[in-house]
């Protein structure tokens, strides 16, 4: 360790943060951002794991070409997995927990901005969470996490407007996650902590948070819209009163496809906090890395047609729409790029973090070009609404967004808890996963281009075999996603005590923040001295506390 | 098919383009993923750290390196784009003449096909190879999607307009039809068969009895029925308008615009005939048909009013249909 | 507080330039002006709007960062109407010439 | 490295702990407030994206549903709403000078100029309810041609109004709150942050309003516009 530590204490013999105050009091109502993100990380993982029960069912169906269940169930339960996991588990899962936990320790702050509006959005998320439960126990919905108009507003039998609910709120909490990460980012940045030297993790979250709030409230409203709409039966999206079912999915991308780049592009910014540590280097290209999270998310808002090239949306506007998803996906392969490149005459070890970091860069590239290949529009027109999609979308999603969850929470864990996880099982875990998702949603590109349309409960007997590989996967990733669960869990009770900085890593939050942090996350009032990633030391000035 | 095919069969005109297209994306991909994945493998390895202390020199960037795969990925992008985007505007863009229509009907959770001479089939389709086969695709409640992997194609069937896509099928088999797009409870069972025949096997199966009526005719009798021959009569044009030779040409509305009166056209002026009125007409004297005849009934209605302006024939021969080239047949299902 | 404080004045005149200019759109939508009619309506919309905005809400003296935020909001509204749009005027289209 | 001071050793009038200073502080909540006012153009956006659509698909329709509305309560509450964004900012203006009296005055006029655009708001929508003009089963419009359209756009009508008489409600709250912060002398020429705050988004709703108004009831009867 070439840093002076300013404080070389441990655990215990310290205040912190988890063991400022006891009671269930001091945790319902604090206004700390790093306890509230722990609320926030329990309450993801348990959506996380509910939503995993739905998946567990749909692959137990599709194990044969009738199906398992009846088809009603099946559609309930591929609706339940949508909406869970979009809205309960990808949308908050990284920057309600990580970024919540790390934001302000980043730029050197005591919390952030806004602490009650902080404590409060995770309030909404429950209450949002609750009803959504409520609408699964009522019996569930089964119009599939789109909501497609007229089915969902005059057909479906099922708890459309209770879901509707769910999301509506819960959409209020990432707005004001979004809201609170944007004030904090632009005023409450320490002395020494400008623009260029913020860590790339506060910069894909400044531009996942500019998403939270320009296109959260647009999905508020379209549900608005539907709820009244199945109330009244105005019919503002039902053909046979005038209306057109085309605006609700113009409607509901505006914000969905978005909201794609709200789950990715946090999982980027863990990416590029863990490929430099992890190769001793300082990120290459970091303006390139910082200004692409940036792009995506003003691009972002201009492919949403994409989703609408076979769904009778004008031929010129697809045209448009297919360009601009083109061009979004230049920033996405310049940060894939910029992370292989940090990784040249750099000193690659090889813990848990970096392995899922190894596993983002390869299923986002498969899952980015897959994307291309469905933003081609005639290419689009035999694979849409097929498996193609489901696992284009899951290797960005789960290979992606998830992968670098995993990797965020090893690479944090001793932060957060202030001990340290077992290596070993970490490797072993990351390992399983990698294979299991693969063998999960490999044979579904294949399966995606035979044919094979999304969202059946039954399908044609020439399909069993890629769907049997796919379930005999996901039971593989589902033990990969227990295995961390068990030693996580473990580790946080009985794990060895951590140093500060047991990844000799740069950032305020390993170098000048207790571990774990205290309440108000420094001793002594922090300042940056140095560019992000100076791994190799130059410039710095030295003598630190 | 085989088990262990990676492409479905190919028994269409695009379906070789698609499946070429489809190879070049996935050389592009091959070639991108190999790349990234021998890159960070060898990097990983190559620089795998051997003595903990070792503080690498920081290399803060490439202005050269960035702009080269930046620029590279786009202009492969930019393939990708024209190739898939004329192909895109190929498939939905059906031959002004000549095309053999069909039309279909979507309803949970079935496909309803009628031809021109008035057969009709429910989750069947016929078509011969070597000829443009024009679909027309209109929905009774929710959205579907009317898709069939062997010809690569497929379109979302949206209620309340029409949609359309053509094809030319080359090889005589049975392939899916399956429904894309989720339509409630017995989504995946709304499924059918396409059976692709040879011309000659294809004529034999429509020669395979003696047709009832037309569907232009059976469009006359609707016509007849719903009393719209009292007002559209040729001769007398101060009622309402005359509807010979009035599909496909331009119209001049009431508020000034011009229109060309096609099959949504003419679809709207039956359900609702006074969103659009003709130029010289009143609104609101003719009725609203709006819930009273169902989307196969003016489908007929629309071919039949096609058939009054085919100007090669006289406009009242009811056997004129789009199709003249094919004889009249039994229909295959009795409704 | 550094805010220098608005005279009653300024707010006085941007209130009565309101109150006329809702005057005039009334007054101008009595008059049938065809297609200019939405024209003039939407121009004066703006015009209030705006001066809402600069004076009342203060965005004169505001720093560059909230005239940049309300830049944005100005921006992304008009990414969603514009786009919304470009799919429903352009669906009357006939296909284009074969130009490939 | 001590260039700031972490806890100024008497704490500002209303500083927060986790704040160096009251211009941090202040800044923070002016920022926050204006992008909570983004997020507000994008709510309202949606659905002025979904009345840009229909309205240029049913020209005829909208020219038909404009002469339903009530052009006179329509202006009236126009005005009575500019009037309200005046007392508002004069409102701001007392408080920035630390004028408590002045302060509470404004306020309370603004509340009641708040009140009296609601009070009118429950007029044109009773009137509409007696008309039937509410969408749903109990619909009738007078032009049978325009039923359906007339019902979308009634729809759109009440659902933009209604949310923005919502946001007027919630300000209506909001004004009370200040009103019972200002007479407890909570205020002073130093900490006024919450009145300007609240003035922000009264006056955001105002603008709202400035749109709504022309696009409902001044131009339903030129034809379309665009394609």
């Amino acid at each position: 360790m070439s840093t002076t530590l300013p404080h070389p204490l441990h655990v215990g013999e310290r205040t912190n943060y988890l063991n400022a105050d006891y009671g269930w009091k001091s945790w319902l109502f604090t206004t700390d951002h790093k306890r509230i993100a722990l609320l926030y990380l329990f309450s993801v993982t348990a959506f996380f794991f509910l939503g995993g029960l739905f998946a567990v069912g749909m692959r137990i169906n599709l194990l044969t070409p009738e199906g398992i269940f009846s088809h009603d169930t099946y559609n309930k339960l591929f609706t339940m997995h949508g909406i869970i996991m979009v809205f309960f588990f990808l949308v908050p899962s990284i920057p309600a927990t990580l970024g919540n936990f790390l934001i302000p320790i980043m730029i050197g702050a005591r919390d952030l901005a806004f602490p009650r509006i902080n404590l409060l959005s995770w309030y909404i998320y429950i209450v949002g969470g609750i009803v959504a439960l409520f609408a699964i126990v009522q019996g569930g919905v089964d119009t599939g996490w789109t909501f497609y108009a007229p089915f969902s507003t005059t057909y479906s039998n099922t708890h459309v407007i209770l879901a509707a609910v769910a999301i509506f709120i819960s959409g209020f909490s990432s707005i004001l996650t979004g809201l609170n990460f944007i004030v904090t980012v632009h005023k409450m940045r320490c002395p020494g902590m400008t623009w260029s030297r913020l860590p790339l993790f506060v910069w894909g979250h400044y531009a996942t948070s500019l998403i939270q709030v320009l296109g959260t409230p647009v999905i508020a409203i379209t549900l608005f819209l539907l709820g009244m709409e199945r109330l009244f039966h105005a019919g503002i999206f039902d053909p046979t009163l005038g209306g057109d079912p085309v605006l609700f999915q113009h409607l509901f991308w505006f914000y969905s496809h978005p909201a794609v780049y709200i789950m990715i592009l946090p999982g980027m910014a863990v990416i590029s906090e863990i490929v430099p540590c992890f190769s001793r280097k300082a990120i290459f290209g970091y303006e390139f890395v910082a200004f692409s999270s940036l792009g995506i998310a003003v691009l972002g808002f201009v492919v949403w047609g994409h989703h609408l090239f076979v769904a009778g949306q004008s031929m010129y506007a697809s045209m448009v729409f297919s360009f601009m998803s083109m061009v979004v996906a230049v920033p996405s392969a310049i940060k894939v790029f910029n992370w292989t490149a940090t990784m040249y005459k750099g000193s690659v070890s090889f813990e848990t973090p970096m392995l899922y970091a190894f596993g983002f860069i390869g299923l986002f590239t498969i899952g980015g070009l897959t994307g291309l290949f469905l933003a081609t529009m005639a290419f689009d027109v035999h694979v849409t609404d097929t498996y193609f999609v489901i696992a284009h979308f899951h290797y960005v999603m789960v290979g992606g967004m998830v992968m670098a969850f995993m990797g965020g929470i090893h690479f944090w864990f001793p932060k957060i808890t202030g001990r340290l996880y077992p290596e070993n099982w970490g490797r072993i875990g990351a390992a399983i996963v990698f294979i299991g998702f693969n063998l999960t949603f490999f044979p579904q590109f294949i399966l995606g281009y035979l044919g094979m349309p999304r969202r059946y409960a039954s399908y044609a007997p020439e399909f069993q075999m890629l769907h049997v590989m796919s379930s005999a996967g996901a039971s593989i990733l589902g033990v990969g996603y227990l295995i961390p669960i068990i030693y996580l869990t473990w580790a946080w009770r009985k794990g060895p005590i951590s140093p500060q900085n047991p990844w000799n890593a740069k950032g305020l939050e390993w170098e000048q923040s207790p571990t774990p942090p205290p309440t108000f996350n420094f001793d002594v009032p922090p300042v940056c001295t140095e560019p992000a990633y100076n791994y190799s030391g130059e410039g710095a000035e030295v003598g630190l506390g | 098919m085989s088990i262990f095919s990676i492409f479905p069969d190919r028994a269409s005109t695009t379906a070789g383009q698609v499946d070429l297209l489809y190879t070049f994306l996935m050389v592009v991909g091959i070639v991108m993923t190999v790349i990234i994945f021998s890159v960070v493998a060898f990097f990983a390895f190559k620089y795998r750290r051997k003595d903990p202390t070792y503080r690498p020199k920081a290399i803060h960037g490439s202005l050269p390196l960035e702009i080269t795969w930046s620029v590279i990925p786009f202009f492969v992008m930019l393939v990708m784009f024209a190739w898939g985007t004329k192909l895109y505007f190929q498939n939905y863009t059906p031959p002004r003449k000549d095309t053999l229509d069909i039309y279909v009907v979507g309803k949970q959770w079935m496909w309803k096909v009628q031809y021109p001479d008035g057969q009709r089939e429910i989750n069947e389709l016929h078509v011969p190879t070597g000829r443009a086969v024009k679909l027309t695709l209109a929905s009774e409640d929710v959205l579907h999607s009317f898709y069939i992997p062997a010809f690569r194609l497929k379109h979302d069937v949206v209620p309340g307009s029409y949609e359309t896509y053509w094809f030319e099928a080359t090889t005589p088999g049975r392939y899916h039809i399956f429904c894309a797009e989720y339509c409630g409870t017995n989504h995946s069972e709304m499924k059918g068969w396409v059976t692709v025949m040879s011309p000659n096997d294809y004529q034999a199966w429509l020669q395979n009895g003696v047709p009832d009526e037309s569907m232009a005719d059976q469009g006359h009798k609707l016509f007849d029925r719903y009393a719209c021959v009292t007002c559209h009569v040729t001769d007398q044009p101060e009622h309402a308008p005359p509807l010979t030779n009035v599909f496909g040409h331009p119209v001049q509305l009431e508020d000034g615009r011009t229109v060309i009166a096609d099959e949504a056209f003419l679809r709207e002026s039956i359900l609702n005939p006074s969103a659009k009125v003709v130029k010289g007409y009143q609104p609101n004297i003719m009725p609203v048909f709006e819930g009273q005849i169902n989307e196969e009934g003016l489908l007929q209605l629309i071919v039949y009013i096609k058939s009054l302006s085919d100007s090669t024939a006289a406009p009242e021969t009811h056997r004129d249909s789009p199709a003249g080239a094919i004889p009249p047949a039994k229909p295959i299902h009795k409704q | 507080m550094t805010h220098k404080v608005v005279s009653v004045k300024t707010y006085a005149t941007v209130f009565l330039c309101l109150i006329a200019l809702t005057a005039t759109t009334v007054g101008v939508s009595r008059i049938e002006l065809g297609e200019y009619n939405f024209v003039v309506a939407m121009t004066i919309a703006v015009m209030k709007g705006s001066l809402v905005v600069w004076f009342f809400m203060d965005v004169r003296r505001g720093s560059s960062l909230t005239k940049l935020f309300v830049g944005a909001g100005l921006f992304w509204l008009a990414i969603l109407l514009v786009f919304v749009l470009s799919d429903y005027l352009s669906r009357g289209w006939l296909p284009g010439p074969k130009w490939w | 490295m001590a260039d700031i001071e972490t806890h100024p050793a008497a704490h500002a009038q209303g500083l927060k702990h986790h704040f160096d200073d009251s211009a941090q502080q202040l800044e923070s909540s002016t920022l926050g407030m204006w992008v909570f006012l983004l997020t507000e153009i994008m709510f309202f956006g949606g659905m002025f994206g979904g009345y840009t659509v229909y309205r240029n698909m049913y020209p005829g329709a909208f020219a038909s549903t404009s002469q339903f509305m009530n052009l006179a309560i329509g202006s009236i509450n126009t005005g009575v709403l500019i009037c309200s964004s005046f007392t508002m900012v004069l409102a701001v203006r007392a408080a920035q000078l630390g004028k408590k009296k002045s302060t509470i005055t404004f306020l309370v006029l603004t509340l009641i100029l708040g009140s009296v655009f609601l009070t009118l708001k429950y007029v044109e929508y009773y009137e509409k309810w007696k008309d039937h003009h509410i969408p749903g089963p109990g619909f009738r419009y007078a032009e049978p041609q325009y039923f359906h359209e007339a019902q979308i756009l009634f729809f759109l009508y009440f659902a933009m109004t209604g949310l923005h008489a919502l946001h007027m409600i919630v300000g209506a709250g909001l004004l009370t709150t200040l009103i019972v912060m200002a007479s407890r002398n909570r205020f002073s020429a130093e900490w006024y942050t919450p009145v300007e705050m609240i003035g922000l988004y009264w006056h955001f709703v105002d603008i709202v309003w400035i749109f709504l108004f022309p696009l409902l009831y001044l131009i339903g009867h030129t034809s379309s516009w665009g394609g």
